[in-house]
């Protein structure tokens, strides 16, 4: 990070952003649906990045922000009618309103204790998803029917599981995230959030609250996770509390350290190269689990700061 | 006709086809590949005689595992047996195994991997409910005929769409209440409910209770125990003394302590205790602990034990699939199935033949789908037979739900004997859906 | 049941409980204190442990007393053997970064989870125990074996205690969690020491394992809850603080299982897991942390 | 005119008395040393003033406004500004980053916005204040790369930065070079042209040059104060301090 011209950077995320939008049109069914929902994914592990990689705070109960986004949207729409828009503001909203008060109590705490105050509160979390089964179906979870999420534009409209509409969707929620995470790292408040990562003692002797500043980086991870977790339920119409158990927190853990933690697009490359070894893997044997593992830990003798991180340290220092 | 040699083909096509999902190939491909037709007649073959791909969606790792083993075995034995004797329509069924981890979201992939990569005719075999409910939409979405053998009640209640169907094995709701009547006539009419506090649970907690009050019984209590319990004992205490029934059922891998902490608290001052074969599902009686389980009795939908009365159809079941007659596996009789789920594999993919031959479905195209649905959403009664090994059943097109005759058995000797079996009739309830009405 | 019997029951079980627990994260605990690193995989160490013990015990099948001593033995070998190499050959050389620590250890929670269910299989497996009776109490019997487990795991509390704070490894393991280039400056060879304490932390889960498994069968996803559970308690006793750890155990463990007897089960566990977020919140170094860090 | 007054300032760490009642009275524009051994309360009594710990007993009074209660970041606004004795730049930062992140805080101070003013005026100021510390040419070099005496101008740059009223340096020559040291010493007469200077200093020539006046402190207590030449006559402080 310099005090150059920043044109750089911007030319490689949008020409990562063209290049998603181009391969839609030439991508075969099956990966055009991984992608979009890659896509989704990845936003969700860019809101934990901001957290992780650019703040230095390990949360391990970031699921509760993609369920509240998830059922923020999903139930609003499932029963009480919502059109997908509101549902998507509502999810959004759900996700905010706990990324601050989930703050306001965690951010106390540092370190491993904040690892484990969010792995506590992520589990309180996936137990009333449980709890309320009433209206949740719990574990089974539920369905959006595709009737309530038709979007109308002025005379016409179209329905957010038309593949296309779903694609371009993950494509514009992605970009946005993308591109604010950008932004945010390259601004002021991005270079204080990286002094808190850096030495937080001495940020405060610089003038900042350190504190307003986890916070803030707190509630726009938890609310862009929110807005991943909205986005899933309203394009691929599922619902349920295998979202908002452990392993959904683990997971974006593992996709940025794995594309490199504190890079603008490590989140996504982490997602990506995640979801397609289990594919490809899982297509190779049933123990495919095992070439994961091993994956990982090759991966990460080999580049220990995740993939962008390590090339960033040996290759190209300008990335963002 | 050879049938050693045309085994070594089925199991070959297995094995490519297992391949074939590395490779990426179509399944022309590797049908060339293996040599079995020969390239330049490929195109000819594929309107007589190419296969049927059928994509199964096994959990074979995650939480489902061992039940996914079980659904695995049924499947390849009953895709053996109907390619050894003629295939759908002359056509070889060629299986497409892929693991969902049982996990929601990667069923739904699996799902979508089926219709767009592997390019199947149909998917079937999913158990866990949460990745019918959440592979269910792109099931629909993709017009792809989706065969669930879950016994949740998630097809017949209406919420999923015209695509899925279960018409292997009767739904929870279905089993419950057929209970109610025996339970209330035999047991008690106190009954104290311990289910696992989930959706799965909520169903036998609510459909039980409604079904018990109307045969003049009371659930006087009901005790959920959390998804992450690993230790039981002390919700037993919460069961009030004047009890008449113990009514449980859990699953998962915590099953076996459940049953062994509850004898451990009553010792021989216990209740009658009824409880649901899903919590001793691929549980040795044998093992250690169990043996205060004697005298108590179990829903089975398909006796474990072969019975006295043993069919004709159960024993040829039974062998085709390697089961003994203790319900363990032949080569290792400490291995035990799933018995009273796994059959629904077995069932469905012979009603996905009947409905295959009865529609004249030829390829994947709108036409033949819907077709085959209509044909699937006509059928109406199964008769008892080697095709349906678990009895006779009535199929409801407006729901796509089967419904069948349960078992009730008493643990007498390390053993399940049946000492009732209920009527269809039991199980039936006035439908709350119909899937007619959705457009294809 | 009355009020009384069901504190009674609830206070036994949670006991019971709180051992394993305390067990199980008092080798997170030490592998979090000497190496400061976030062990993911120590609760499938638990679980193979526990999958171990079922394999050595049905080497001696009708005596299974014997077999559960062998099991002891055995599985704690194995598994701090594995540990061992995964030290060596993982571990250092990450130089236990943090981070590169975290992924390295879900690839090894992955492998060992995939190894057992390929070897192992997917389902549960009980193991009898060594010592089968039942204690009945005027209101209901309880597992005599649990009350074996209590005694057992004291013991083996005691053990690492003695270990820890009586003899010469235990100083050189505390000198080392002190200052780590200090002791390397008085000739302590730190990595050996970072061997033995991954091992040994290793050991305590894999024998946590094995007394649980007559308890609770052996399965290959049975690891996530101790380790869950562990790490809380670790962070609840304060890091590093070996005596904390083992009270925080039974904090854990008799908090859930008495708020169960006043709240519907779920809920009980939510409010008890909020509980103990909230008193971290409260007491950041920990309910029995001394000073801050 | 009097810019800081500490009244009474007293510190304990468990029995220890590490600042016993200092009242010290800072006036504006000097630059004055604290002298004194080890372990004498020197940084504790800086630290107390910036506030990164609270005093035990006593208050502080920073432009006739009691701060003693105000958090370390309140009191960088009204001008109070630490430059550590243990060098702790942001290493993984630019150099500009580094200074940025200082002038970016007194931007938005001096305009009352949440975002400072645009890239380019920041670049301006960061850029001129590392001019003014001899480091122009470094902008772009991780900080972690810089020499030690680099480092240490860095630090300096940051605090300058911030636009001090009240610049504290802890030991500021310590590890530098005697070309370093000149440089330096130039550099607090420049900077105490705007601001009042504050330093915890080892080396008694560096001090005897540019202090105006000089508090020598031991065991937590004030011994001495007057100006460099008084302090060198100081037959106490001889006793305590130079050990004559």
């Amino acid at each position: 990070m310099t005090g150059a011209t920043p044109r750089r950077d911007w030319l490689l995320h949008l020409a990562v952003i063209a290049l998603l939008f181009g391969v839609q049109f030439v991508l075969p069914a099956y990966h055009y649906s991984n992608v979009s929902k890659i896509m989704v994914m990845a936003s969700f592990a860019i809101g934990y990045n901001i957290l992780i990689g650019y703040t230095g705070l390990l949360s391990l109960g970031h699921a509760m922000f993609f369920a509240a986004g998830l059922y923020g949207a999903g139930l609003t729409v499932h029963h009480l009618g919502f059109d997908p828009l509101s549902g998507f503001l509502a999810g959004l909203l759900a996700a905010l309103c706990l990324s601050v008060a989930i703050g306001l109590v965690a951010l106390r705490t540092a370190g491993v204790s904040f690892m484990i105050v969010t792995l506590m509160f992520a589990q309180a979390g996936y137990l009333l998803t449980l709890y309320f089964g009433e209206f949740t179906r719990g574990d089974e979870g539920f369905v959006l029917k595709e009737n309530l999420l038709r979007v109308v534009v002025g005379d016409t409209g179209f329905n957010l599981i038309d593949p296309a509409a779903r694609y371009n969707l993950a494509l514009l929620l992605f970009t946005v995230c993308l591109l604010g995470s950008l932004v945010l790292v390259r601004s002021a408040v991005g270079r204080v959030l990286i002094a808190v990562r850096e030495n937080e003692q001495r940020t405060a002797m610089l003038g900042y609250n350190a504190f307003l500043y986890k916070l803030l980086a707190l509630v726009i991870s938890g609310t862009m996770s929110g807005a991943a977790g909205a986005t899933y339920a309203l394009l691929f119409t599922y619902v349920g509390a295998t979202f908002a158990a452990i392993q959904y927190s683990i997971l974006p853990l593992l996709w940025v350290l794995l594309g490199g933690a504190g890079t603008t697009l490590g989140p996504l490359l982490g997602t990506l190269l995640m979801f397609y070894l289990v594919d490809v893997s899982s297509g190779q044997t049933s123990s495919y689990m095992l070439l994961v593992g091993a994956a990982l830990i090759i991966l990460v003798l080999w580049a220990p700061k995740g993939i962008l991180g390590t090339l960033r340290e040996k290759r190209i220092p300008w990335l963002p | 006709m050879d049938h050693s040699k045309k085994d070594s083909n089925t199991k070959r096509l297995i094995r490519v086809s297992r391949r074939n999902v590395i490779k990426g190939l179509g399944a022309a491909s590797a049908l060339t590949a293996s040599g079995l037709v020969p390239g330049a007649m490929r195109y000819a073959q594929a309107q007589s005689s190419a296969p049927i791909k059928i994509g199964f969606q096994a959990h074979l790792t995650g939480i489902g595992a061992a039940y996914g083993r079980w659904y695995q075995r049924t499947t390849l034995a009953a895709v053996k047996l109907i390619n050894d004797t003629g295939g759908i329509g002359g056509r070889p069924i060629e299986l497409v195994t892929e693991d969902d981890g049982t996990d929601p979201k990667r069923g739904a992939e699996v799902v979508e991997k089926f219709a767009t990569e592997h390019k199947v005719d149909f998917v079937f075999g999913t158990l866990f409910s949460h990745v019918v409910v959440g592979s269910a939409p792109t099931a629909g979405q993709l017009k792809m005929p989706y065969f669930v053998v879950s016994e949740g009640y998630h097809v017949a209640s209406g919420k999923l769409n015209r695509y899925v169907f279960q018409p292997g094995i009767t739904d929870v709701r279905s089993q419950v209440i057929s209970m109610a009547p025996w339970v209330a006539g035999n047991l008690g009419k106190k009954v104290a409910m311990i289910f696992p506090d989930y959706a799965f649970g909520h169903d036998h907690r609510d459909f039980f209770t409604k079904a018990i009050a109307a045969q003049g019984g009371e659930a006087i209590k009901h005790i959920p125990v959390p998804a992450t319990e690993t230790s039981y004992t002390r919700y037993f205490a919460q069961i009030p003394a004047e009890t008449e029934v113990i009514y449980h059922v859990m699953v998962g891998p915590g099953v076996l302590t459940f049953v062994k902490e509850m004898g451990e608290h009553f010792g021989s001052k216990r209740p009658q205790i009824f409880g649901f074969i899903d919590s001793l599902e691929a549980v040795d009686m044998a093992s250690p602990g169990l043996e205060f389980l004697d005298g108590t009795y179990f829903w089975e939908a398909f006796p474990r034990y072969a019975q006295k009365d043993q069919s004709a159809f159960d024993k040829f079941y039974r062998q085709a699939v390697g089961v003994n007659e203790n319900g363990a596996a032949v080569d290792d009789p400490k291995d035990v199935s799933t018995y009273s789920h796994m059959f629904g594999c077995w069932e469905t993919l012979y009603v996905i033949k009947a409905a295959v031959e009865q529609s004249g479905y030829r390829s994947a195209t709108p036409k033949d789908k819907a077709a085959l649905i209509e044909s699937v959403e006509a059928m109406t009664d199964f008769a008892e037979s080697n095709e349906h090994p678990q009895g006779a059943k009535k199929f409801n097109g407006q729901l796509h739900q089967v419904f069948a005759h349960q078992s009730i058995s008493k643990v007498e000797g390390g053993r399940l004997n049946v000492v009732h079996r209920t009527a269809i009739e039991d199980g039936m309830y006035e439908p709350e859906a119909d899937y007619r009405t959705q457009s294809l | 049941m009355s009020f009384g019997p069901h504190l009674l029951l609830a206070l036994l079980e949670g006991t019971v409980t709180a051992f394993v627990l305390a067990l199980t994260a008092l080798g997170l605990s030490l592998v979090f204190g000497v190496m400061r690193i976030v062990n993911v995989a120590h609760g499938e160490f638990f679980m193979l442990g526990a999958v171990l013990a079922w394999a050595f015990s049905s080497l001696v099948p009708g005596m299974p007393a014997l077999g559960f001593l062998l099991a002891l033995v055995g599985s704690a070998l194995v598994v701090g053997t594995v540990a061992i190499a995964a030290d060596r050959l993982i571990l250092r050389r990450l130089n236990y970064a943090p981070e590169a620590t975290i992924v390295a250890t879900i690839g090894l929670l992955y492998i060992i989870q995939q190894v057992v269910l390929t070897v192992y299989g997917p389902n549960a497996h009980p193991v009898v125990p060594p010592i089968n009776f039942r204690v009945v109490f005027p209101w209901f019997g309880y597992s005599g074996y649990k009350l074996v487990v209590i005694g057992a795991s004291a013991a083996l509390l005691g053990a690492t205690w003695y270990t820890l704070t009586r003899t010469r490894l235990g100083l050189i393991m505390r000198a080392t969690q002190f200052d780590r280039e200090t002791a390397q400056s008085f000739g302590i060879p730190v990595d050996r020491v970072y061997s033995a304490v991954f091992a040994l932390g290793a050991m305590l889960a894999a024998v946590a394992g094995v007394l649980i498994v007559p308890i609770q069968q052996a399965h290959y996803l049975m690891g996530l809850d101790p380790l869950l559970l562990s790490f809380i308690v670790v962070i609840l006793g304060g890091l590093g603080n070996l005596r904390g750890t083992v009270m925080a155990a039974f904090v854990i463990g008799l908090s859930d299982g008495v708020i169960s007897v006043f709240f519907s089960a779920t809920l009980a566990k939510i409010i008890a897991t909020l509980f103990v977020a909230l008193v971290l919140v409260v007491r950041r170094e920990g309910l029995f942390g001394e000073k801050a860090r | 005119m009097t810019l800081l007054v500490t009244s009474e300032l007293s510190r304990r760490f468990g029995g220890l008395n590490a600042v016993d009642q200092v009242s010290l009275v800072l006036d504006r524009g000097e630059i004055r040393a604290i002298i004194g051994p080890n372990g004498a309360g020197k940084t504790t009594l800086v630290s107390m003033i910036c506030g990164r710990i609270a005093p035990s007993s006593g208050g502080i009074a920073f432009e006739d406004q009691d701060i003693t209660g105000m958090r370390p970041w309140h009191r960088v606004r009204h001008g109070i500004v630490y430059t550590f004795q243990i060098t702790s730049i942001f290493g993984n930062l630019s150099c500009f980053d580094n200074v940025a992140l200082a002038a970016q805080r007194s931007d938005t101070w001096a305009t009352g916005r949440w975002w400072p003013r645009g890239h380019g005026h920041l670049a301006e100021t960061v850029l001129a204040v590392l001019n003014r510390v001899g480091l122009s040419g470094r902008a772009a070099a991780r900080a972690s790369t810089l020499s030690y005496g680099h480092q240490r101008l860095l630090e300096v740059a940051i605090g300058l930065a911030l636009k001090p009223k009240l610049l504290i340096l802890d030991e500021p020559t310590q590890g530098l070079a005697e070309d370093e040291i000149v440089s330096f010493c130039a550099l607090t007469r420049d900077i105490a042209r705007e601001a009042t200077v504050l330093l915890i200093e080892h080396n008694m020539p560096v001090v005897m040059e540019i202090a105006d006046r000089v508090t020598v402190m031991e065991n937590g207590r004030i011994l001495a104060e007057g100006s460099p030449a008084e302090i060198r006559a100081d037959a106490q402080v001889q006793k305590a301090y130079f050990g004559t």
